[in-house]
């Protein structure tokens, strides 16, 4: 164990791989340069080889079809999508061919028609880029079935959940966000695995259960934070994955809190925070003490200005004030329902 | 050549009689291209196909007895009964996919043959596709990475002239369908598809070139189908009417052509042949028949995808 | 007023418009045969021309962003897909362009940026097709900022929203199901709208709320029928737009009965139902006697076999069924939650 | 020319000192294509473009001060201080929009360009795009679709050799730009793009070919950018080192040929137009500084979107 960065921690993860098995490669757009990939995936090509660290012409579509057969035929590729918004071309490998491609050809994962592709997707936005640029589209791809989604907030995650991407028999779709490139701790320096579809419990509390993805399960610990100074103690639980995610987990906190928050980094209506929230009310009905909040986007596109940027994206200071209202509106603490 | 159009022919009948449920894209008329161009290949070679690939799967040796199963959607069939006529594999010989959106595997493909070459294989890789096809952009991506990679491909595009209910004077301008990859560096030739003998010459040469390492050629094979888009009938179905062409095509039917030249070189027990192959589709369909279906599966294990 | 079934329908909202505004165009695959689209476009190009109404090219991306510039340089186009499985090819002109551009450009609906466009697309499952030519991905699309989404279920509707969808100033999303080609039912003669983000309510009851989508809001007043057979008196709502929805009245009902189903035809997970059901248990959160139930695809690609696909597709049985749960679990009517 | 130069010289100076917060992709050593282009135009003709798009702003007369606002992110700005340096448009001029995603706007080009025909009106669309956007599969189709409908659009493919970090030699196979649209019937002509009169010669022939309804043309205006491929820098940004490259080029400054022909021609105030450019410049930017920000729409007014 040693303090990397998040982008550390992926770099890591992608040279460890290379390294152990020969059938892992890397195809994309920006693996030749820091520009695109950020320290991310740094030196990879020279330490490894541009046979193996291929960057790739602007065909999005081709290039993520490229590695759904490449994987049908051994290999252990990993598809890098810049951005998100750019992998829109390519929906054709990955929802229609990769996703669908085991269960059409037998039915059952881990077949001899097994995809066994990581898609690398990397939410970047902010910096005034516009609607274009800043795009989180996790939902739709969470929506599909015959795709795994995971998403770390943590350095030890990002590479934990990329290692076991790589080892899903299944394709995985791997989504890192620019804004956690930064942040710092400790990964295990071996290579490492976490389950895919177990959430992390970031801090244990009573009051309320705070859900947040990628970057908002991040700014959930802050808001945890706030609330603390404020007397109130937050459970937070970092998803991690998205598809499958870990109702179980979740479901157990709320009944337990009574009141839930589900922070997400995409859009509102049909979003992950959607699908999480309805099934908290399903699953913690009878323990609810107040509706499921959800802090998501707004339904706009993203704008440009800094200032406006500010006012979209939420962060901590939204999450809180979800919590608050909460137990504002069930103030009187744990109250059951009363069935006839 | 005479397995293919026998099976397709029965298929044909059990469309029509309603036992084939799921629909059916009918390869007769272009059976030369599948044999020809799989006559060139290895056992280890791959190839990937479209909608129309009970050709492509016969021909590289796939078993009869699980196409007429996955025609009938039973747990036998090729894809386990989860895919039906459009969708055929059998990893253990080469196939390595056929999937009906159109021009899906072609990038596929291209990803097999990179496959191939990073590992230091001399295998080949195979994209079948049709005149269509070459409208969807991703044809275009993948020539130029199969290209830019000099990798072991071979890109078969199967001309019938038609895309469905289209025919490619009304989809493009110019009948140049040889030198699609030229802008991309891909060398490309045109043969009478129907002619099974210059289709395995060119697919000869150029999956040679594609294991020296010389990279990608596509081949433009110009024939005809005979029968409908889809389903067994003649082409009555999509609102066109194509009888004149499909007049002065049947004439040239590849079928035809080989069994003349076998009777020259004096090959005699023709009729035979053909009835040891109808005895074997009979076999084919009796045990798809009497194969079971595949099982609903519980949520659960289907939620594992 | 005179019936015609639900294709006849959509075949008349083409043709009166395109009698109507010299604007319009028609532009996708299959306009010249009935094979693609059934009788739903039958013979527009015989009576208006292929000048304006062209059957293009296998290229579903630049086909859809020759509508989206045509919108942009003052016409009114109408593109066609006649399977949305392969709409995925056209997620760059939908999502990143479409979508985004009259924000992009100005931030306000009906500037010069706006993209009046229609794109229409086609549900088409069933009959042994297999997974790529099964799918039924409105959830994405109910997911993007400036995209609206409407899936009629009569006759009516079909053709009511596809002229609604004409007349809006931005881009709309209009879904039609080939399950629905045959049914008939009264349609004005002349040209009318339904205006967008409008449910309707098809039968008032008291009991529980069913809210279907499309092809299963008819299932849902299929199932209506059923549970009225057993004394069970169910409110049936067809959503009819997806986005917007119709969030009022579907909460205003589901707070007077108390029990809702959303039953949908999309898979399970982060489907146009999870976004119902969260906004379900948040609107009517003090008024739900039970959780709500969802009935949509089980979370997997569509089969094949006609056996296999019986199971897998869900319809009023299964509606009934999830109704009749609720009504047992909450046995005792109206049992108000105790606040404290 | 001078203008675009030296608007984008100042803007650079902002990207430095930070000021300007959103990213911009300079245009400085290509000006002569969208001047030459640009000139070739009538008012009505529109233009398209990507991330790259200052010069074809202003060459095609977007208005100097809203460029600025845009940049600043400032509601005066020519998309409402909604999109920044990526998002430009001035409908009334004719510029109906640039994007930065690559080659998104090549096929609405062409339904521009649909739309012209089908009202007939003698109005031309022009889509300018860089060499890496040939790599998407859209644009082949696009070109297909205007060649099949003969529609009035040029296509200007803008190579400067490079897309971000790499060369066109590490994208492709062979140096024939100019033959992008030869399979699909688009007739393709490479110039000289840092030579305006070259530039603007091509275009007139195309533009009018594509108003006597003759179909669309590309023309390859090969050039260089001097700058990185974001950012005011001289490409060290982007790990890559081009300075030998550079030093090739500057000789072959646009700017400096069309300003030794105008002495040639006897035109003596050049020094005093430029001072008239700048002070044109400083009272953009004097205005962009002082115009409001936009303002945070209430979620109710956004949702209407
Ligand atoms: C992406 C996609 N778009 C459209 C279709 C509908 N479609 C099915 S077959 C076909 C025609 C294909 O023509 P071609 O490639 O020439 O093959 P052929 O049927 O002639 O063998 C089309 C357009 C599809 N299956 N996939
Ligand atoms: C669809 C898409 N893929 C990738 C990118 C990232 N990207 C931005 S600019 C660029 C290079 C474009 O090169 P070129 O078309 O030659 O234009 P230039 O920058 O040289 O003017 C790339 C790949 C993008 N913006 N959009
Ligand atoms: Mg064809
Ligand atoms: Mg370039």
């Amino acid at each position: 164990m040693r303090a990397l960065t998040y982008a550390q921690a992926i770099r890591e993860a992608h040279a460890q791989m290379l390294a152990l098995d020969a059938r892992v490669f890397i195809v994309g757009q920006g693996l030749w340069s820091p520009w695109y990939a950020g320290s991310s995936l740094e030196g990879l090509d020279r330490e490894f080889g541009c046979a193996r660290v291929v960057d790739s012409p602007v065909s999005e579509n081709a290039v993520t079809g490229l590695a759904v057969g490449a994987a049908l035929a051994g290999l252990r590729p990993i598809v890098f999508h810049p951005r998100m918004d750019f992998m829109l071309l390519a929906m054709d490998p990955i929802v229609n061919q990769a996703a669908n491609w085991s269960y059409l050809f037998g039915g059952h994962a881990g077949n001899q028609s097994s995809v066994p592709l990581v898609i690398r997707a990397v939410i970047n936005r902010g910096g005034e880029q516009g609607a274009q640029h800043s795009q989180a589209l996790h939902a739709m791809f969470m929506h599909v079935p015959g795709l795994k989604v995971v998403m770390p907030s943590t350095p030890a995650d990002a590479k934990g959940l990329l290692m076991a991407a790589m080892a899903d028999p299944g394709p995985v779709l791997y989504i890192d966000d620019r804004w956690l490139y930064a942040e710092t701790g400790e990964v295990p320096t071996e290579p490492h695995t976490v389950a895919i579809g177990e959430a992390a419990v970031r801090r244990s509390g009573s009051d309320v259960t705070l859900i947040g993805i990628s970057w908002m399960a991040a700014e959930c610990v802050r808001a945890a934070g706030i609330l603390e100074c404020e007397g109130v103690d937050a459970e937070v639980i970092d998803l991690r994955s998205l598809k499958p995610w870990d109702k179980t987990t979740v479901a157990a906190s709320v009944s337990r809190t009574g009141r839930a928050v589900v922070a997400d980094g995409g859009w509102r209506t049909a979003g992950a925070s959607a699908e999480i929230a309805a099934e908290i009310a399903e699953r913690a009905f009878d323990n609810l003490l107040a509706p499921v909040a959800r802090v998501a986007l707004p339904d706009t596109p993203a704008p440009a200005s800094r200032a406006e940027e500010r006012a979209y994206y939420p962060g901590a200071e939204q999450i809180a004030a979800a919590a608050r209202a909460l137990l504002e509106r069930s103030a009187g603490g744990l109250v059951k329902r009363v069935a006839a | 050549m005479t397995l293919i159009r026998h099976a397709e022919e029965r298929i044909a009948e059990m469309v029509e009689s309603g036992e084939v449920g799921c629909p059916c894209h009918l390869y007769i008329g272009q059976e030369a291209i599948a044999a020809g161009v799989c006559a060139a290949l290895t056992a280890t070679d791959t190839v990937w196909g479209g909608h129309r690939s009970h050709g492509h799967y016969l021909a590289k040796g796939g078993s009869l007895a699980a196409l007429f199963a996955e025609v009938l959607l039973k747990s036998t069939g090729c894809a386990g009964g989860r895919g039906g006529s459009m969708h055929l594999a059998a990893v253990e010989v080469g196939i390595l996919g056929t999937v009906p959106i159109v021009a899906g595997t072609v990038p596929l493909a291209v990803g097999a043959a990179f496959a191939y070459k990073l590992r230091g294989e001399d295998t080949v890789a195979v994209a079948f596709f049709g005149d269509g096809a070459l409208e969807e952009g991703h044809v275009h991506e993948s020539m130029n990475l199969a290209a830019l990679y000099r990798l072991p491909l071979v890109l078969i595009c199967e001309n019938n002239l038609y895309a469905s209910h289209l025919h490619w004077g009304e989809r493009r301008v110019a009948d140049n369908f040889d030198r699609a990859g030229e802008f991309h560096s891909v060398p490309g030739e045109r043969v009478d598809g129907n002619d099974v003998t210059a289709v395995h010459a060119a697919a000869r040469a150029a999956v040679e070139r594609a294991r020296r390492g010389e990279g990608p050629t596509l081949i433009e094979c110009r024939t005809f189908r005979w029968r409908g888009h889809v389903g067994a009938s003649f082409d009555l179905d999509v609102g066109v009417e194509r009888r004149g062409e499909l007049a002065d095509w049947l004439p040239r039917d590849p079928l035809l052509r080989v069994s003349e030249e076998l009777i020259e070189h004096g090959v005699a027990d023709l009729a035979q042949r053909e009835q040891a192959i109808d005895a074997r589709i009979a076999g084919a369909v009796e045990a798809a028949r009497a194969a079971p279906q595949p099982q609903p599966q519980p949520e659960e294990a289907l939620c594992a995808h």
